[in-house]
């Protein structure tokens, strides 16, 4: 079995950039992450996740930089984007095929409204497509399955916006009160405005290499994609109808499942976790996907402090998407890097102390959901 | 009166959404396509789903989607039909609180159109009144 | 190593259809390739290659085969996408992470102008984005390198206009004359509209499978996909400046020279080509390009018959892209299509008696290059 | 007179399109950016490429693509400048037939706007007057 090493990583801050291009935002985190690589790793294929750049994004990004001549290949998985990059990049490493294989993620999103190419036009037009009601949704029946309060959705942001303001590649580095957060406005009941993070622009890069027995960085153990499997309603395919059986397996859990399986590891391994939160309550909802905790349980975990820096298994160390923004096909990539940084213990006033263990959690429309699990 | 899209339901007094039934597996999915999203089968069968059923999750959309030009707050949820399918669905209480889970609904027939141009129809599910 | 096999191929016929989307024409596809391949060679991993498909492209076609649930990842490589889809399908196999993988394409262009995001909209603004016009410079050059003649060119459209009239699958199923090529309308000197393929729709699909050696059926022996080297100004990466030297090899070239490497055949093991005819021109650069005959010689090949029908090696057999049209995902993957039934034996009329050895070629937006090598 | 993008040419009696030398490999390109598009290097400085060259490959555009509004037909094509630099441009002469391999060419600054607003100033090379 051939193993990953992560050879160097590199991030452009998440945020809005009106004066940059995504190409721009591209170079720059190619760039550094080619810098931490060195010279000897010059990667011998490409790809790149976005999914609002374009046709031939990466090209763009690394014709600037004298890099093409490689296959380069532009992959598209939603918020996975970056997700599945990185597992193609692995993959192509583990089968021997290549040595070195640089993996990065770009976006910017289109000026004004952002009308998902995902929905037919009909279903706009009878109201069906706002994004945060599906999230609320979701929000409601974790609610009501598993006892989460509207102060336990509040503490989610407290607690990610207090790890963000550490972070110098986020967009939102100020600290939230809980009083705030519940008088931000009703987006979508139980989701208040500062609940759900906001799509922005960034990019992030991982160059990848072959790490044979000696290799003492970072380690790439497990790198899954996985979609859904059809029934669930509120999955995040976003059927229009569903089946009643609830016993389906929610993409997250399968592909965690797969990733433990992959890894030799468990989630009681873990010392961190990036996950998605796009609202408040799909942190919750991933911890109990991930098996942080029992099915019904996550309360539990942002009650006593488990998931906040100190606890237990620090959750979103980085701020998470809800203090970072989520440029779709960067965001899975940036949560890799500051896994890798952390697990390197470089990340000053936000490190969680000794983390020799990592995942990283995204789920996007397809349903794509990644899951990524790096050592040190 | 157009319909926002052909083939989602029957107008008149009891309205119904038209989902179909797969001759395979005998699962139900709406709107209906001519391959079942369960097993893949090509054989499945136009139906029409029960006009009543139960609440199961809500909440009010209060910003109007991108190409939604009816009103705002409107209500959102999804109503069980039957035994065996759930359907997404706006709804026509747009106060969460108003609204109670397991709660009877009723599918009605409303206008998302703008107001201005002719009324454009499309399905809700409405409290069932006692 | 291990081995790759066509278990079934499918397609939608490629042209225009306003009542069907792009979805619809995947699930025709992917339909047929399955049937073909049967309920045995279920896929573990789908990879769909579309440039304007948008999010979640093959995720909405297998959801609606109820076919979610394993890793489905789009590629956009331009008119390479269905290539690189082939290629990571094929990578997987040969690496031994999955024993079944089912690659598609599927492309139904936007409504109204289409405005390639690949460009600034200051180039646009410029007078610097008509594709044609590069088109024609590279038309250009090669009938001063090559002495190829307007009736060269034409002689190129009325071959492919004849082979294509024998495809069902194909848009334009009528045979042309070389005096109405000559009288089509001069779109960018020295390309006549009839010169030129017209951007389409339609879907193609291949189910791969590991092919030990009892495997009787259709192989892929290699799957190249490679973008430019910096320097040549009329590469399809449409830079605005280039360098002088004219030494360096282009795409084609270098993708071709490591798929024979792959499979350990050369140009004169050839049964058939399916080549990129986006002008026609194009058709005979690869010729070259791709070793059918020395460099500056192409106009031999098409003068003495040799890629015709019942020629050394026939090109576009299928009528190629100037009879069927280019949808840009499915484009490549339509030419594998094409190729698996040559060397099938089912291809009737248009059939190349005794095909053993095919190769399809595309190159699109970004560069990318593909070159696939099947054998029987 | 606005330019179409900012630092793509000087303007003046002798304007000069604006490409940059790179410190490490020493090649040049145009529109200048911050990194060398054949060796990576960030180290380029920006110089004006000579504003004379030669003719290396010529068509004319008969319809407008999407995002111009000038006139048509225009002409387009390639000149090198120097001995290491071909640059993609429009030609000032829509007539293929009266351009011939190697002509000397001039760098002009001409309008590409769509004659109703002020004008979009863009580059263009024409036949050298001898
Ligand atoms: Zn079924
Ligand atoms: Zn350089």
């Amino acid at each position: 079995m051939i193993g990953v090493g992560v050879a160097g990583v590199g991030i452009h801050p998440f945020g809005r950039f009106p004066d940059h291009t995504v190409t721009d935002l591209g170079v720059d985190a190619v760039r550094a992450a080619l810098a931490e690589a060195g010279a000897a790793t010059s990667p011998q294929a490409a790809f790149c996740g976005t999914a609002y750049g374009g046709v031939a994004s990466g090209h763009r990004v690394l014709g600037r930089l004298g890099m093409t001549g490689m296959p380069i290949i532009d992959v598209e998985a939603g918020c996975a984007s970056g997700a599945a990059a990185l597992m193609l990049a692995a993959a192509s490493i583990r089968s021997g095929q290549y040595e070195r294989v640089l993996a990065f993620g770009i976006e910017k999103m289109p000026k004004g409204i952002i009308r998902s190419s995902f929905f037919e036009p009909w279903q706009e037009a009878a109201g069906l497509t706002a994004t945060p009601a599906y999230f609320a949704l979701r929000a409601q029946r974790l609610m009501s399955n598993s006892g989460v309060t509207e102060e336990d959705l509040t503490a989610v942001v407290v607690k990610n916006r207090r790890h963000g303001s550490a972070n110098p590649d986020a967009m939102f580095r100020s600290e939230v009160t809980a009083e705030a957060v519940l008088h931000s406005r009703m987006v979508c009941a139980p989701l208040r405005l500062w609940m759900l993070c906001s799509p922005n622009e960034g990019a992030a890069a991982v160059v990848l290499r072959r790490a044979d027995r000696d290799w003492t960085g970072v380690r790439l153990r497990s790198s899954v994609v996985l979609s859904h499997l059809p029934g669930p309603v509120l999955s995040e395919s976003t059927p229009l109808s569903g089946s009643c059986d609830d016993a389906i397996p929610s993409p997250t859990w399968r592909a965690a499942q797969a990733a433990y399986g992959e890894s030799d590891l468990g989630p009681g391994d873990l010392d961190l976790v990036e996950c998605q939160d796009t609202d408040a309550a799909r942190e919750l909802l991933a911890y109990e996907e991930l098996g942080l905790c029992e099915p019904g349980c996550s309360p539990g975990l942002i009650r006593d402090g488990s998931t906040a820096m100190g606890g237990r298994v620090p959750v979103n160390a980085s701020g998470g998407l809800l203090s970072k923004g989520e440029p779709l096909g960067a965001s899975a990539l940036g949560q890799v890097v500051e896994l890798v940084r952390q697990l390197r213990g470089e990340c000053g006033s936000r490190q969680v102390e000794g983390a020799r263990v990592g995942l990283a959690h995204t789920i996007g429309r397809g349903a794509n959901t990644s899951v990524v699990i790096l050592t040190r | 009166m157009t319909a926002v899209q052909e083939g989602l339901f029957t107008e008149g007094t009891d309205p119904h959404l038209i989902g179909a039934r797969c001759r395979s597996c005998g699962r139900q999915h709406f709107p209906a396509t001519d391959t079942c999203p369960y097993c893949g089968a090509d054989a499945v069968d136009p139906c029409e789903l029960p006009s009543v059923g139960r609440l199961w999750a809500w909440t009010a959309v209060t910003s109007p989607p991108p190409g939604y030009h009816g009103t705002v707050p409107y209500g959102f949820g999804v109503v069980e039909l039957g035994d065996c399918i759930r359907v997404v669905t706006r709804l026509t209480e747009s106060d969460p609180a108003s609204l109670h889970a397991g709660q009877a609904m009723r599918l009605v027939l409303d206008d998302v159109g703008d107001g201005a141009d002719e009324p454009l129809l499309s399905w809700a599910f409405a409290p069932e009144t006692p």
